[in-house]
């Protein structure tokens, strides 16, 4: 087998230090909540719906509460008020307290627990709806049976979720095993879940429930004319991401890109909204038994690939470590990573190779997910083919769990049918023709492949202790990830932080929470 | 018989969207790489049809020579129904149903003739028919009882094939013809019908044409009976042939 | 000045021997694989003006849909004598070169503020012309002493940007546009041209854009000054903002 | 260093057999000659031009006297009677011996000793001739350089030498180090050798001197331009291969397709004349200090790659114990093999190295030729380019010398311009990338890779002992190599051998082989 070398004391003060950085977040989002995590709640609960605005009942009754300064308390605490006051349903309750003449200031009346006794049906329902979802899923999951690994995974984004639907189904028949929907450009920034079937989108196609049930529908359809599972995906980042895990794990989604961090550097999402909401997320995520994608290879595109490939094993410890904490399995953490260097660079092959195999390693049970080279690609479809062929070549050497799949196109355009077809035909081949590559070869002792995996290693340690020395907050201040420097109270959705009062109530995160 | 006309059917290009017409053009102009080049593929690209052409890559190729990548909307369809397209339609037949019938209706040995013609020395696709290896598993036409097969080889002059098959009173000719550069192999090809006819014996034999450029159509536009292109099996060849000669296989014409 | 007009040259596509309009082409068909299918790729790329297709590939690529490969003699020629395009013509000065324009002709900083507009979030490339790192060893704006460079990074709208700038009272604009799909990137850029003209402060302000689909000529269209593609490096961009705001440099437009 | 398994015994046992079966066949080489010999020798003497038929003078010579068979005692003979009747000048005498009234019967007259005499300072002239071409040749090469190995080798075909000159400046601009002129599709069944520049070929262009001499200054140009050494290379190959040598050789060819059985297997061409003529063929290429490329690559078109890989190694051997036989030293032996396996069978890759390392370790000293995929490419030139990625991946591994460059238009037409350019390209992304892969791994010790290497030397040993057994003419007749028959008297140029007579005069090829 083809390994490199790995100092196993050196992993485990790396998971210390990750452990502290998180405990150090946990602390803070234990005692906060977010306008995301509220209205996930509620949705929890079964609120649905918009409003001729098209605004979603969740938002209406969560923003309400919020510039009423109601928030502490948990909007389940008003939602079990309004039960109690009567509703006929969560959906009634829900829209009394959007739409209802007075505003609910929780003054006098039932008390927490009172209100957490008076939703406590729901709040089983609402679990037992996760759990269906993950049973169905992973029942049907096991009549067809997925493919081998490295999965394929591939991307649509037409903007329509109808050609979303044909485009899937071809991939399908073309060999995938993962689809993701990408979603359009623009959503990640809103703080609502757009609503119903959408056919128009830059850059992809919204992410919405009844999007994610007429693309379920349509892969759950090419796993039986294909008799094979075909993964379904979408994103679980930006300003809804809680939101976004509840919907996935109601409509049966295998995968989510859901990332601790992703959110603060890449979309200027402010840093206390989104580790909270990152949290309550992954709750739903452990509970659902989804996998997530972390978004490491992100770091890759802005900086460079051989200088920083150590921010991408620390980040991952930290993932890891935040993961862990929110009750997701080791199997479930499709850490995520990329084939980012420059093609032209002498040896370049080698250096993807170690950096693959040392995560490989290092993460022996989690399902890596491996990116494809985006940066230096050109409009040269033919070279660009190549390099995705040696792209798919470290993939299947290394064991890669999830592969997403280079396309020829990349630098181009969103992925067309034939891209995808002639991406998943080449992937193939190289999985055919090297399939035992990794077994029947042996790096050198203190080869190019083993320095450079030592390397890698020592300098992820020593951001690590900067990092744990400075706590999260402050690193990301300074730019430790991705180039990318982010500030406290700066980016997208810090008002939509609350800090929770001492009465808080959320039983459905209580339960998720194990308690 | 016929098979069913797909109803009327416009067809454009697809990529993204229904109907987006994409398509993908890639060539090679006299320009060295520039802001005026680039403007020279558009327009090249607009030439042909493409809408709003991108020109994703132009890169120097050789000195003074750009390669180009070019993505676009053709604006150009077809009507798939009102293609017509000649076909040896083919259900072959089992081993043993061939060796039965050519004992059965013709109670004699069907004899072959088979060579790569003219200057062309590619033997593996008549090899392939004609042979007892075969090709993926399909044994060739020399592993039936039923046939007498002879492969002449590589670079059988047209007269010298047109004389082995007369004196071997053979039943078919078949012709492989792989090099095309510049239209060689129909030039060949309709020689040795040619000659054929001149000798006066056309009637009396079958001709088939064969190889990877080669299909039914533009057999018959040779004036060989039938054509087949990349992958074909023996037992489709020896199924055509047991339709003409011993009648009742089931084979279509469309 | 112009740049030297070649010689009226009409320009085939070249793949084998001068003059033979060689150019591949690829798509795909709402059409599973057979030889209608082939016929119909062939007459699709005769609509395009390829003489002789040749079908090199027909592959099922989804379920009723075929994947093409075709290569044909184009046709088609473009006259490269006819192509005139508005050219950047920068020839980029040294650093030093720059600082000293600055200080000796302006006296003051240069004001450029950037940003990666609308629903875009590609900042690399703006970073790379406005951030001291720069790009392939050339250092970004922010760099110079003379360039007072804000970069106010991703997903900016358009608003935004003419206020920030405004209240800088920048010299300069400079929007990046990555994301092209549908054409997103021109009603972008095109709507912040019209913001700042309703405002009345067009005069006042140069404005550049640039991304990798974005070329001097669509900038023009676009109505602002200048237009930078792929591989752009910051000195260029210095070097053009100089030569318009002190002049003298050798800027060139074709 | 990534090496397989090689048994020193073995191999040393698979030389001595394929030694004996070389010196069999010297034994017949030795006492016969051809028409294509004594042709070669007429044309190193000097003699050239064709007459208004466009048949060359040494075919009129040598026709008319072995039409009286007379070529028993070597054409050398009748030529240096007619220098010493007094004829002015070779071309005078040799324009005397096709043209002349009366035929030389040889009776009387000078001596076969005296015409040697007579003949002395020509043949000195001749071999000079050769010497100089090698000296300019390698001299220009010292002063540009060559580039790094594998060579980057592509083939030009259009058929008029001046479109190949154009596209050999264009390859070389795009990075060759080889460049080829592929013959036209007939050439090699003439027995004759075509004269001046040539427009008009199909499937390639004539080799003709005067093509070679327009080629060979169109790369040197290129050389200079590039600053890069570009290598030209032809076919000494067919009905004439002698003649051909001799043409290279002189007109400062670096490199000639020379095969000890190719014509035999791939050309119909009878076993006789064939030995006799590579024979001579390879003493001219000796002295000119040109490699050779062999021709076990076209095995594994006809043959499958897997089954009979051993049938190249045992083919290797043998061209190897012919070279040496004519004084060609291994650093000259640029032994074939191809990279023909079926690309979906599984493992295809590692099998594809096992043989490529293996060979590179039997052979050496020897500038090893590897070859690309063709037998299964397809139109799909997307495919096709990655399958000559993997190619060229085992290519940079195994540090093969020369690497005919697969082109992704494989299975359509001969190389076009832009073919070249993308193959070159993607070839040097693989090659950087990559470059130290070889020296970086190790093969397991009994993995599928050095099973396979084992089991391909053992097959071909076993081959060996058989061909040895039974001696290669019979051995051809049973189809061991390529599939293919062939018997002692059957295929093209038969009539062409005569065996020598005891007086056979031939002072050049004394002098070729060091007598
Ligand atoms: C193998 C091969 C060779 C071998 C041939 C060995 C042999 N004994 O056949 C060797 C190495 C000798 C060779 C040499 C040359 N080759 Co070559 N060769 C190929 C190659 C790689 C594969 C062809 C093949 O075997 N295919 C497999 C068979 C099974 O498929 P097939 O022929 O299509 O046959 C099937 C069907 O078409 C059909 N069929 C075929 N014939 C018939 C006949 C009948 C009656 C029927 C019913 C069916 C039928 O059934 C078969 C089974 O399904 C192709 C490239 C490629 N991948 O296609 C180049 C190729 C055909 N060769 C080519 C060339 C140019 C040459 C040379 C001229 C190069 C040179 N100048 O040196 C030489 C000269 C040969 C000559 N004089 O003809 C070109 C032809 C270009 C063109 N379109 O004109 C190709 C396409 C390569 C290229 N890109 O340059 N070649
Ligand atoms: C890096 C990258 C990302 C990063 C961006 C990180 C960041 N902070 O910038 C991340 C991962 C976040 C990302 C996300 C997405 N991306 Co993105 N991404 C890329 C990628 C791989 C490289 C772009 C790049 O950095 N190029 C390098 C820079 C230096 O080049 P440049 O931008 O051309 O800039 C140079 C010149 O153009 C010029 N220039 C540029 N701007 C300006 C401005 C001025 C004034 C001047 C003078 C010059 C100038 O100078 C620069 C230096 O030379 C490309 C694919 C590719 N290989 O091109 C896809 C690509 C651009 N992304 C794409 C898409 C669709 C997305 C997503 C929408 C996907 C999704 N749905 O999730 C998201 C959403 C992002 C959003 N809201 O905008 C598509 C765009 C398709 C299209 N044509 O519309 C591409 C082409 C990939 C693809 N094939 O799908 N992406
Ligand atoms: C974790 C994660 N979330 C989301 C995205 C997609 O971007 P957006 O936030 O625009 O949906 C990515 C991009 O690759 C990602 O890695
Ligand atoms: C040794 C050798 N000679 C010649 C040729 C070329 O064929 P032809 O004999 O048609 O020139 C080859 C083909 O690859 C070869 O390997």
């Amino acid at each position: 087998m083809a390994t490199v070398p790995m100092d196993e004391e050196k992993v485990a003060r790396c998971r210390e230090l990750a452990a502290a950085v998180a405990d150090d977040v946990q602390s803070y989002i234990d005692t906060h909540t977010s306008v995301g995590v509220e209205r996930t709640t509620l949705r929890a609960y079964g609120a649905f719906g918009v409003d001729d605005q098209g605004i979603p009942l969740v938002n209406a009754a969560v923003d309400r509460y919020h510039a009423a300064g109601l928030l502490p308390r948990g909007i389940a605490h008003f939602l079990g008020r309004a039960v109690l006051s009567g509703a006929d349903t969560i959906q009634d309750a829900a829209e009394r307290l959007a739409y209802g003449h007075d505003l609910d200031r929780g003054e006098g009346g039932p008390t927490p627990a009172e209100a957490r006794a008076a939703l406590a049906p729901h709040t089983q329902a609402a679990l037992d709806r996760i759990d269906r979802g993950r049973d169905d899923r992973e029942a049907f999951k096991r009549s067809v049976g997925p493919g081998p690994t490295p999965l394929k995974y591939v991307i649509v984004a037409t903007g329509n979720i109808y050609d979303d639907a044909l485009q899937a189904k071809a991939a399908a028949f073309a060999g995938a095993d993962v689809v993701a929907v990408i979603r359009a450009t623009a959503q990640s920034l809103l703080d609502y879940v757009p609503y119903g079937p959408t056919t128009e989108g830059y850059g992809g196609t919204f992410a919405t429930q009844e999007n994610f049930r007429i693309i379920r529908t349509a892969t759950r359809e090419a796993a039986e004319e294909q008799k094979r599972y075909i993964h379904q995906t979408n994103y679980s980042s930006g300003l809804c991401m809680s939101e976004i895990a509840w919907m996935a794990a109601v409509e049966g989604l295998d995968m989510l890109l859901n990332d601790a961090m992703y959110g603060i550097l890449f979309r200027d999402i402010n840093m206390c909204r989104n580790f909270v909401d990152q949290y309550i997320s992954r709750r739903i995520i452990a509970r659902a038994g989804i996998v997530i994608n972390t978004g490491e290879d992100n770091y890759l595109t802005t900086a460079d690939a051989v200088e920083k490939a150590h921010t991408v094993l620390a980040s991952q410890f930290i993932n890891e470590a935040f993961a862990l904490r929110a009750g997701v399995k080791e199997e479930q953490m499709g850490l995520g990573h990329a084939y980012e260097i420059d093609p032209w660079r002498e040896d370049s092959f080698l250096t993807e190779l170690a950096q693959a195999q040392l995560v490989r390693q290092i993460f022996s049970r989690h399902p890596i997910k491996w990116m494809p080279p985006t940066k230096h690609k050109t409009g040269d479809i033919f070279q660009s083919h190549v390099h995705d062929a040696m792209f798919n070549l470290v993939g299947v050497t290394t064991n890669q769990s999830i592969e997403l799949l280079g396309m020829f196109s990349e630098a181009i355009h969103n992925p067309m049918l034939m891209d995808r077809y002639l991406s998943l035909k080449a992937t193939r081949y190289v999985y055919t023709a090297c399939k035992h590559l990794g077994d029947e070869i042996e790096f050198k002792a203190d080869g190019i492949v083993a320095r450079r995996a030592r390397q890698v290693l020592d300098e992820a340690l020593a951001q690590l202790e900067e990092v744990a020395d400075a706590g999260i907050w402050d690193s990301i201040g300074k730019g430790a990830f991705a180039d990318v420097k982010r500030t406290r109270t700066g980016g997208k959705g810090f008002s939509g932080v609350a800090e929770r009062a001492p009465d808080y109530l959320n039983p459905l995160l209580d339960a998720l929470e194990g308690r | 018989m016929k098979p069913t006309q797909p109803p009327s059917k416009i067809l454009r290009a697809y990529g993204d969207r229904h109907g987006d017409g994409m398509v993908q053009l890639s060539f090679v102009l006299e320009l060295p790489p520039s802001p005026r080049a680039r403007e020279a593929a558009k327009r090249f690209a607009e030439a042909h049809g493409l809408r709003e052409p991108l020109v994703a890559a132009m890169e120097e190729c050789a000195e003074g020579y750009s390669f180009f990548v070019v993505y676009g909307h053709s604006e150009h369809s077809v009507d798939a129904a009102t293609i017509d397209v000649p076909e040896v339609r083919v259900e072959p037949l089992g081993r043993e149903e061939i060796e039965h019938r050519i004992k059965a209706r013709l109670g004699r040995k069907l004899v072959v003739v088979g060579a790569c013609t003219g200057s062309d020395a590619h033997t593996v696709g008549i090899d392939a028919i004609l042979n007892y290896k075969g090709i993926a598993g399909d044994k060739g036409l020399e592993s039936y009882k039923g046939f007498d097969a002879h492969n002449l080889g590589a670079q059988v002059q047209n007269a010298e094939l047109a004389e082995r098959a007369r004196a071997l009173r053979a039943d078919a000719i078949l012709v492989s013809q792989i090099i095309t550069q510049r239209n060689c192999h129909k030039e060949n090809a309709r020689a040795l019908v040619e000659l054929i006819e001149s000798q006066g014996w056309r009637g009396e034999v079958i001709l088939l044409l064969g190889g990877p450029r080669i299909d039914h159509e533009l057999a018959l536009e040779l004036g060989f009976d039938a054509g087949f292109g990349p992958g074909t099996k023996p037992a489709e060849v020896a199924s055509y042939l047991i339709d003409r000669l011993a009648p009742g296989a089931v084979v279509k014409h469309a």
